[in-house]
């Protein structure tokens, strides 16, 4: 019999005890999934998108289901960061779990008054900063999809925060590449991507968009082949760890982000298909691992180039 | 929380309408009128999410659960065709937001339901009846092809059924059918009869509640896709965004913001 | 009983009996599905991507299948435009079905050859111009992805040709609306989209891409969701006809299409999952028809809107 | 060519191997060895594609056709839980560069098969066997669990049964067995083994036709997805691709090119 595979990986800034984590507004705070297990398991969590005040977000539906994937169009709903600060952080405290907070803003300052807030809370390992959401007017996409602009939210964002700054990527971008490395020029600890694609759907019936909001973010295993092949070009360009996000439903999807060059990845989606898709995907890594004879996951990481 | 369920009847009960009874003993158990399941229709990514169903009715006894549907879209479909005696996959009892049906002996009860809205008000109706309340149901219906449940209402009050298309039962939508103000009104079904109802001359006074329905992804709170108006003080019409999945299905009608 | 609905649709240049047209290289140059069914009833016909001379494509396995959908890596194989001039164009006049050829070349002056050539042939409707292939070196993509050398390549063709042209848009780009208004301003008489997503998928066992070619072009429902967009945000900002391309596989994927601001539409990866693919999806379509007592199918074109 | 056929019957008959015979008698009227179908396993959008899957045999009066397949991966695996009596959409019969059965009679056959690739070799062999060629066949499997067909082939002529692993039969591979030259080989197996047969010293002068295997997505000839190397003279190296669904699955092995 072989040892107990080794499944932690190393950000740098970050030790995971695995390199499952759940994406952010895929998971709310985590209160609901810790009614399913024990979100001690984790790599770490990643929580909804907070901004400096209060969203309430866009119009119903929200939701749409498409081939192999889903739209939303939540509009980045959340209770602002005092709240957060206040009330969803504290209780996170009960895990040992690495808490990455996902901030989001509709101008540079936005950004910056709430990472500056954050530097108040006392259980943040990382900021996830969302340069890349979809969902917003004027909203974070710009910043997503432009170098310049990119680069100056997250320098900015890094010079007030006392966090490792984690810099979200949007896909709808003709060049990942440059994208990513003006995030790591501009002092990124890592990356993490694929935000979701726009999309949208049409209700053939009424005659008008599904979404009340028009368009929305495309996520689930129907975006997974293009955020690999994002993650797998992105890892060869830039030095910090790439964290790897989109469509990941199995453990054998982790793997292929791992062999594309991702340090760890997050599951969205997966968790509305089923509450324990995290732990799922968790137990059937490990024995993808078992059964290869690998016995350190960091093996995997690039390995397929 | 979440169940593999054997289903252990499953047949259509009028036009692409679907009753299927599972056997789920802690969900009997621990079930309250108005809360749903999220159900994953086939092990598949395609379709990739659950669909919510309310709970129609519980046997605690024999531990079995009943569904009524409506096969509609590609998922209800795919559900349609799952056979007796094999396994389906569901999360629930889902949504804290629940039809009152405790504490009201001897009152008046009026439960308004709307096509597929009609289903959840069964297990409400028989948990009222149990305590004694007076009940009067107006289940309204497209046409007589769809119409169900009458009888099963039949045995718990009045019954008032009518059809758009006057086919069966009584000509026109429920709302014309409410003549008395009752202690209490239930309703589920479409937005715009729920609205109707809400607004009607004989409900204003009377304590109600409405179950809505949304668009879901993960059905228990954690994605912001199933959100409602709730007006958060009586005296004026400032509203949040609420979750149907968690603080409904059900909720106070005076609350509701159409 | 109303009357059987009006199918047909006018693109200015072109006009088709229906808006169903297989989409180039998923039809090869239309013998296979001949045996299947009478080409005529298609609206149009779009064959196989032609180069001035002979390419041989990618090495194998050049097909990887995606959650609802697929990627290929062709490397645009076929013969050169001597041998389509000389036989494959021929075969096709015993249809009265009209003919596009979409075109694509590694430099401008391929296009331009290749361009150059076709005018000699006799039953060319149009020409699509592919400045969007993923699966090219130093091919069509970089031409589709660059608002100044899209403007150029259509131009160019533009002037040479004596058809009608159709510049087939990437999706791999930031802003898909500067792209379709250059080559608006450039001439085209309407635009095609979308071409492929730039995809990737890692087989697990082996440790390696599984296409040899690394990357390839993402197609099928899974794309739907990004096309649809795009065809909505395209069709509100030009003025010539915009032809919808991406995951078509069912008569109301087409309503979606035209209520989005299709005039037309182009089936591909259907066309494998069943030959009958475009016969179905007409007979959907003029069900759909039918039922909503639509009489000119040219009413639900932009209608969501 | 496209077909709706009926599952006659469908079994496990080793390790993930699975038997499916289907009534289809246009298929089996037309059917020549070497060929396949293309196969859709579920109507779903996932899997999308089709799966090409040989013929293995046909029985021409039946009118059925079996299949013999390994449930390896997901579109598999879903063919795998088709019952008896539901209906399958497949197309075929697919390929028109085919096992050559006609004209052979009297000659030594060599058919060599590796694992999943022995079953189009019975159908061939039970041509050549009807025309009263001399049979030899050698089928090596991974181990014992995938020995298939041994019985069926042993009706037909000489057979050798190898196992990588040594639990069944001789040990090795294929290529070790091979002991004098033949008239005509036919062989259908994984690359390697074609490419070990292929450069094999006692087949040299042999004429050899070898079946394979590539990625497809039409399987019609349209997509130009499934191509390999065939030499275009017998002089030089030079080589052009050639569809796998439409000029093969079969291909004279002095044409391949590895
Ligand atoms: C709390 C709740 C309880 C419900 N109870 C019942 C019930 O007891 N019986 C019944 O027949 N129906 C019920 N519904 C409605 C039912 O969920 C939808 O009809 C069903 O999801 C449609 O799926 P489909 O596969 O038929 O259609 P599709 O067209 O395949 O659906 C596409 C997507 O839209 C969503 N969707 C479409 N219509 C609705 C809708 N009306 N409400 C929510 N999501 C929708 C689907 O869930 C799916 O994500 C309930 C809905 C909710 C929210
Ligand atoms: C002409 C031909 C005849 C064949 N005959 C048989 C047979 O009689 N019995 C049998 O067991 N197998 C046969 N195969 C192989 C069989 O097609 C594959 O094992 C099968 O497609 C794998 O699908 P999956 O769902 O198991 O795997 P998945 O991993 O789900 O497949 C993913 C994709 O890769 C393709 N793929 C994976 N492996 C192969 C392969 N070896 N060849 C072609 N495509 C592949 C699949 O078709 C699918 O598109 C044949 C292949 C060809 C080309
Ligand atoms: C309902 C929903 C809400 C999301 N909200 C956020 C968010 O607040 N911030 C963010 O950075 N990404 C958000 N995302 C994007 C996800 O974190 C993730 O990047 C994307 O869904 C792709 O991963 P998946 O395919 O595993 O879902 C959201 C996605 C979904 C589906
Ligand atoms: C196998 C394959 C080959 C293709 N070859 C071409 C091509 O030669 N020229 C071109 O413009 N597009 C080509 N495409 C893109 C399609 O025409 C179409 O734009 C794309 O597949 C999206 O449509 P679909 O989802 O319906 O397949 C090809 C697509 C596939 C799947
Ligand atoms: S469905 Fe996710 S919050 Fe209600
Ligand atoms: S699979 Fe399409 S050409 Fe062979």
């Amino acid at each position: 019999m072989t040892l107990k595979p080794s499944l932690a990986v190393d950000l740098g800034f970050l030790q995971l005890k695995n390199p499952i984590m759940p994406a952010s507004g895929c998971y709310g705070f985590g209160k609901e999934y810790a009614q399913y297990y024990d979100l001690n398991k984790l790599g770490a969590i990643v929580v909804k998108a907070t901004t400096p005040h209060e969203r309430l977000g866009n119009s119903v539906p929200r939701i749409a289901e498409t081939p192999a994937g889903m739209l939303n169009a939540i509009g980045l709903q959340n209770p602002g960061v005092e709240v957060v600060l206040e009330k969803e952080l504290p209780w996170l405290k009960q895990y040992d779990t690495p808490v990455i907070v996902n901030i989001a803003g509709s101008t540079l300052e936005e950004y910056i008054e709430v990472a500056e807030k954050l530097n108040q809370a006392e259980n943040v390992a990382a900021l996830e900063v969302n340069i890349s959401c979809p969902n917003v007017k004027a909203g974070g996409l710009a910043f997503g999809t432009d170098c310049v602009m990119a680069e100056k939210v997250i320098r900015e964002v890094k010079n007030i925060s006392r966090y490792p700054i984690i810099a979200k990527l949007s896909p709808n971008v003709t060049d990942i590449v440059s994208i990513s490395q003006s995030v790591e020029q501009a002092g990124a600890d890592a990356v993490s991507l694929i935000n979701t694609l726009l999309g949208m759907a049409i209700d053939v019936h009424r005659q008008k968009p599904v979404l009340a909001n028009v368009m929305g973010g495309l996520s689930g295993p129907a975006v997974k082949p293009v955020a690999l092949r994002m993650v797998w070009q992105v890892s060869s360009a830039v030095k910090i760890p790439v964290i790897g996000i989109g469509g990941i439903t199995t453990g054998n999807d982790v793997v292929e982000f791992l062999l594309a060059g991702a340090s760890a990845v997050q599951i969205g989606t997966a968790n509305f298909v089923d509450p324990y898709a995290c732990i799922n995907i968790l137990q059937e890594l490990e024995e993808f691992l078992s059964t290869k004879s690998i016995t350190d996951i960091q093996e995997l990481i690039g390995k397929a180039k | 929380m979440k169940h593999s369920v054997e289903v252990k009847s499953h047949k259509t009960i009028g036009q692409d309408l679907y009753e299927m009874i599972v056997i789920a003993p802690k969900l009997a158990q621990t079930a309250h009128p108005g809360q749903f399941v999220h159900i994953r229709v086939i092990d598949s990514l395609d379709p990739l999410l659950r669909r919510p169903i309310s709970i129609c009715d519980v046997d605690k006894k024999r531990g079995s659960v009943r569904f009524i549907y409506r096969a509609g879209g590609k998922g209800t479909k795919i559900l349609s065709k799952s056979k007796e005696m094999t396994k389906i996959d569901l999360l629930g009892p889902l949504g804290r937001g629940t039809f009152p049906t405790e504490n009201q002996a001897k009152r008046n009860m009026l439960l308004i339901g709307g096509g597929i809205g009609v289903p959840p008000l069964l297990y409400a109706a028989k948990e009222l009846a149990k305590q004694g309340a007076s009940i009067t149901a107006i289940l309204g219906f497209a046409n007589h092809q769809v119409v169900i449940l009458e009888d099963e209402f039949r045995e718990l009050g009045d019954v008032i059924v009518t059809t758009v298309d006057g086919s069966y039962g009584k000509q026109g939508f429920v709302t014309e059918y409410i003549t008395k103000e009752p202690d209490l009104y239930l309703a589920c079904g479409p937005k715009p009869m729920l609205q109707a109802i809400k607004n009607h001359e004989l409900l204003q006074t009377a304590n109600g509640y409405l179950s809505l329905e949304e668009h879901m992804a993960c059905g228990i709170g954690a994605c912001m896709g199933c959100v409602t108006k709730i007006s958060i003080s009586d005296e004026n019409s400032e509203w949040k965004y609420r979750k149907v999945c968690d603080c409904g299905p059900v909720f106070p009608a005076e609350r509701v913001v159409f």
